[in-house]
């Protein structure tokens, strides 16, 4: 059975506090990190710096007000988030959403997770210190950044999937648009390999680095990229198909050996993947509404939702306990980075500190995410 | 040889000659030592604020972007805006370090790359000063940083300054050894130490062209080795922002930060320009012998230039693997310098020792 | 044999950083790639997406009249707060009691762009605008009125 | 992947009180909440059951029934079949249930989570300290409960 205990620091230990301002930490996390030598020996991360109790403010709201909130969790994958959400409400409701939803919000989801790995991948060169690959990441991710705000008006924190539907259909120029993105980023993706990927120092410094089997994967609930880096099958895209992702055909990416490249493997894959999936889609969107027909007041009935996703870090769910009132009774984001954020300790024992950063690039860590 | 036009030994001569009539001897080396002083200085500054500028404008186009270009046009000025920003900013000291050491650690590692700018030769003529163990005293000199380097990370108690610092002192220990075996197998070939010796021994071609590959292979060791020593990427473990936030010069702020900021530019400089002189033929134009209408052509390009100009290309080279490559880790640098270079330098240095035994060597 | 490795190990390794160095030189010498904007400049072509989610704005039309009838359904929508709907009751000339918008009042410095404002308007009143330069010196200049002075409600619009 | 119905039977065998509400997506089962530590077990070390991924752990404040629960959803990664287990803990006073830690390591995290926000202290959980509020001073409560009252910092509208 795997350690899973967090230890508490002892006074005589070496130990640096790695955040809540750091510049690899991404946010403000903190680490405190005890070291022997340039050894690590214990991880204990210390949250709570930016919660700010998105599950709490969610039972005083009705329920199109909390899709705003969702894109606030892990905001590199806010569609997904609110897709999430907007399922789980559909779904109690039983709302038949509209084909055309279906597949506009499955192609969203997917260039929203090229745009989240392309930042990873210039984030993880950065910490890594190749600072060149920050730049190139977010050249070509502003090409996706551009189709988001033409369609969905905003960049970032999208709002774009309203229970039953979208906020308002997808711009004239959306289909060549993203084709164009797919020839492009086709032709700068192999550019990633040979900057970063096949770099000597790159594998050097992440080849069996931060290690995890498969069954320490499983118990960790250690899902999304970094789990299939451990060969733990977990796409929910492939298990549990939702939206239209039963109509595609798509490989889950695996790697067994578990380690920080294998993960790196994964995602690199993932957006190869991704484009695939955007290309079987754009084409075939059918016509008709973009809205199915909603009540004015959503009001859940009695009982318990569940719909699980695949965000861009990993297994999304949203669990929502209704009472029948128009604002859940409890409703629970099961983000996919505080459980993986559980396995740090694990991961990063033994090992120097300077893969700890690498370790930690490899999760992705969004704070918010872990912070609800 | 036809390049005496661009001699400055008369020159210098002159002026010595002139300063010793009008004062007595002693007066005449300290205003000497005062004029060159204050021309270090000047050209240290400018030399800073240049490559500062370059390097952000070098880095700029490798990453797609335009670079500084607000302040003055194409943002020429930006690297003095940042300096006048730097000396007005407060001079922050940490309550528990140790003030006198963390005043004195910039100084140390300023001082080191001042002394070792000392002995390279701009043109003919044209150096401070000219020992016979020219390269001895490069290397014993610019070894000197690192003490700056580790009082700056113990004085400032910071545990990231710490760490920061003592990795820098296990790596520039280390790369110490490859510096030195790379600069000696041109040294066996030309057979002297002394900068204005090694240089007038490339006339008929620069080194690198002329010393058969074992040449080759000590440029590129003393091209990593050197890179390494000036904390430069993919070896800037000492500082390494996104593990160490800025290493052992956490906690400095203001001028003394801008003084390390100089050093590393500095010392980059000056480890471009040995490369440069010991290598590259230092400010010898580029000759290819037979070809006497080029050569004259040549030798109307003034020495300084072509130093300078080596120096550039040696220094984007620098820049260039900074900005590709990612970072290494401690014990990958040291494994990379004990288990790759040191044994590999010591094999070319064989070889190179082989070669002049057999006399098959084109340098005199 | 470890000689062999030894040295191809050195051979790949090389070819690797030059492979990568390859990349970056050829961004140095293709200054035509440069994707920078240079902003503050190039304010006149720059042009919003046509759903840019600027703020919001209530259209007004050329004779200085809106939509809004002041039923306060965007301010009960909005999540935290950002608009407050103040009407006003006057009997018009039939003698009727009617309620009127006296000031809808939108807080740009709390506004989220969730969208649900403009989303469940009945009488389409509100409308995203383009402009995207808020930044200002003092916070209470994100408060802002979003019907003209003295406009009136558009004709038909119940 | 097993149905429903044996999947019932299974958990019905580990712990005879169990109540099933099959009304919802998965497959809910309200297990007492002493057992749920060798339900879990027999769930996870069963063969045919093997719900060895733990994806979810919420706590739950019912306050007009003077109620805690908490929730697990269980997969298993070899059949992909789905439970639901609530345990329904019939105190807020000091509520206390067992730990999973020593069967899912990723329960440790949702376990200082919950115990952090809903104050249900988790027995034989290795490090049972608060995860997000452990750098403001002690006594601030668990915000997540329903009767939480904090006048400054939240505002009901």
């Amino acid at each position: 059975m795997t350690d899973t205990k967090t230890p508490y620091l002892e006074q005589q230990e070496y130990t640096i506090n790695m955040g809540p301002q750091h510049p690899s930490t991404h946010g403000v996390l903190r680490f405190v990190v005890s070291l022997k030598g340039e050894t690590v020996d214990k991880v204990e991360p210390h949250l709570g710096y930016i919660h700010r109790g998105i599950e709490k403010m969610s039972e005083k709201m009705t329920y199109p007000q909390i899709v705003h909130l969702t894109d606030r969790l892990d905001y590199l994958s806010a569609h997904i988030n609110n897709h999430a959400l907007c399922m789980t409400i559909e779904k109690a409701l039983g709302v038949e959403v509209p084909e055309r939803v279906q597949y506009i919000r499955t192609i969203m989801d997917e260039l929203n997770r090229i745009a989240s790995h392309q930042l990873w991948w210039c984030a993880f060169g950065m910490d890594m210190g190749a600072l060149t690959c920050y730049f190139y990441g977010l050249r070509d991710r502003e090409k996706i950044l551009d189709i988001f705000e033409e369609s969905c008006g905003s960049r970032l924190l999208h709002s774009y999937y309203c229970p039953g539907g979208l906020m308002k259909d997808i711009h004239p120029n959306f289909k060549q648009r993203v084709k164009d993105f797919l020839t492009y980023f086709r032709k700068k993706l192999p550019e990633y390999d040979t900057l970063l990927t096949g770099n000597i120092i790159m594998q050097e410094r992440t080849k069996k680095i931060g290690l995890m089997t498969k069954e320490d994967a499983v118990s960790f609930g250690f899902t999304g990229p970094a789990g299939r880096g451990s060969g733990f099958s977990c796409d929910v895209r492939k298990h549990h198909p939702y939206a239209a992702y039963d109509k595609v055909k798509f490989t889950e990416p695996l790697y067994t050996e578990g380690d920080t490249f294998s993960r790196y493997k994964v995602r690199m894959d993932e957006m190869w993947e991704s484009m695939n999936i955007i290309e079987q889609l754009i084409d075939n969107i059918p016509d008709g509404d973009y809205q199915a027909k909603m009540k004015a007041v959503i009001k859940l009935p009695e009982g318990e939702y569940m719909q699980r996703v695949e965000a861009a870090r990993g297994e999304f769910s949203v669990f929502i306990v209704s009472t029948g009132d128009k604002s859940p009774y409890r409703i629970k984001f099961r983000s996919p980075n505080y459980c993986n954020l559980g396995a740090v300790h694990h991961l990063s024992k033994g090992f120097k500190i300077a893969d700890l950063i690498a370790i930690g690039g490899s999760l992705d860590l969004v704070i918010p995410d872990m912070d609800r | 040889m036809s390049f005496s036009i661009y001699d400055f030994t008369a020159f210098n001569q002159a002026i010595d000659q002139w300063l010793r009539s009008v004062m007595s001897p002693g007066w005449a080396l300290i205003t000497e030592l005062t004029i060159i002083g204050l021309v270090f200085l000047l050209f240290y500054a400018l030399v800073g604020l240049v490559l500062v500028y370059a390097e952000r404008k070098v880095c700029a186009f490798m990453q797609c972007r335009v670079g500084p270009n607000r302040v003055g046009p194409y943002g020429i000025f930006q690297t003095i805006a940042d300096f006048i920003k730097l000396l007005m900013k407060e001079l922050v000291t940490i309550r528990k370090a140790d003030k006198f050491l963390f005043t004195l650690a910039p100084f140390i590692v300023i001082i080191a790359s001042f002394m070792a700018i000392a002995t390279i030769p701009f043109g003919k003529g044209l150096h401070a000063i000219d020992f016979n163990i020219g390269i001895f005293y490069l290397l014993a000199v610019s070894s000197l940083g690192v003490i700056g380097i580790l009082l700056a990370g113990w004085s400032s108690n910071n545990k990231y300054s710490l760490i920061g610092a003592m990795r820098s002192g296990a790596q520039i220990v280390s790369y110490e050894l490859s510096v030195g075996l790379s600069l000696l197998t041109p040294c066996i070939f030309i057979g002297t130490l002394q900068f204005s010796g090694i240089v007038e021994a490339q006339a008929n071609g620069w080194l690198i062209f002329t010393g058969h590959i074992p040449v080759v292979i000590a440029f590129v060791i003393y091209m990593i080795a050197a890179t390494a020593e000036t904390n430069r990427g993919p070896f800037d473990l000492a500082e390494a922002e996104s593990e160490l936030t800025a290493g052992f010069h956490t906690e400095y702020s203001g001028i003394k930060f801008a003084f390390f900021f100089l050093a590393e530019y500095m010392n980059m400089f000056i480890v471009a320009s040995i490369a440069a002189t010991v290598f590259w033929g230092g400010w010898m134009p580029f000759h290819i012998s037979g070809m006497d209408g080029f050569n004259h052509v040549m030798d109307f390009i003034p020495p300084f230039f072509w130093f300078l100009g080596k120096t550039i290309v040696i220094i984007f080279l620098m820049m260039w693997f900074k900005w590709t490559f990612p970072r290494l880790r401690i014990d990958q640098i040291l494994t990379l310098e004990w288990k790759y270079l040191l044994p590999i330098n010591l094999v070319n240095i064989l070889i190179t020792a082989f070669i002049v035994l057999m006399g098959w060597h084109f340098v005199k | 044999m470890g000689l062999f490795n030894y040295l191809s190990g050195i051979y790949k390794g090389v070819t690797s950083l030059l492979k990568g160095m390859s990349v970056t030189g050829y961004y140095f010498t293709h200054p035509g790639e440069i994707v920078t904007q240079q902003y503050p400049e190039n304010r006149k072509t720059l042009k919003m997406f046509d759903n840019f989610k600027g703020e919001v704005t209530m259209p007004h039309n050329a004779n200085n009249e809106h939509k809004c009838t002041g039923c306060g359904i965007c301010e009960m929508n909005c999540p935290n707060g950002s608009i407050e709907v103040i009407s006003k009751s006057i009997v018009n000339e039939e003698g009727k009691k009617k309620r009127l918008i006296d000031k809808h009042i939108y807080h740009l410095d709390m506004c989220t762009f969730c969208e649900l404002c403009i989303k469940t308007c009945p009488s389409n009143a509100l409308a995203w605008g383009q402009t995207f330069e808020h930044a200002v010196f003092d916070r209470s200049l994100l408060t802002k009125v979003l019907n003209k002075p003295d406009s009136k409600l558009m004709e038909g619009v119940e | 992947m097993m149905n429903n119905e044996a999947l019932k039977s299974k958990i019905q065998a580990l712990a005879s009180d169990t109540e099933f509400v099959e009304t919802g997506q998965y497959l809910t089962a309200s297990v007492p909440y002493r057992k749920i530590h060798a339900i879990c077990k027999g769930l996870k070390e069963g063969a045919d059951t093997a719900f060895d991924y733990l994806f979810n752990l919420t706590g739950i404040d019912y306050l007009e029934k003077n109620q805690m629960a908490v929730i697990y959803h269980l997969e298993s990664t070899e059949f992909h079949h789905i439970v639901v287990l609530k345990a329904i803990i019939p105190t807020r006073e000091n509520p206390e249930i067992e730990s999973l830690c020593d069967l899912y390591a990723g329960a440790n995290f949702h376990e200082r989570e919950v115990y952090d926000f809903f104050g249900i202290n988790f027995k034989n959980h290795p490090d049972m300290r608060r995860m997000f509020l452990d750098e403001i001073s002690d006594n601030i409560g668990h915000p997540f409960r329903k009767d939480y009252v904090d006048e400054v910092n939240i505002i009901e509208r």
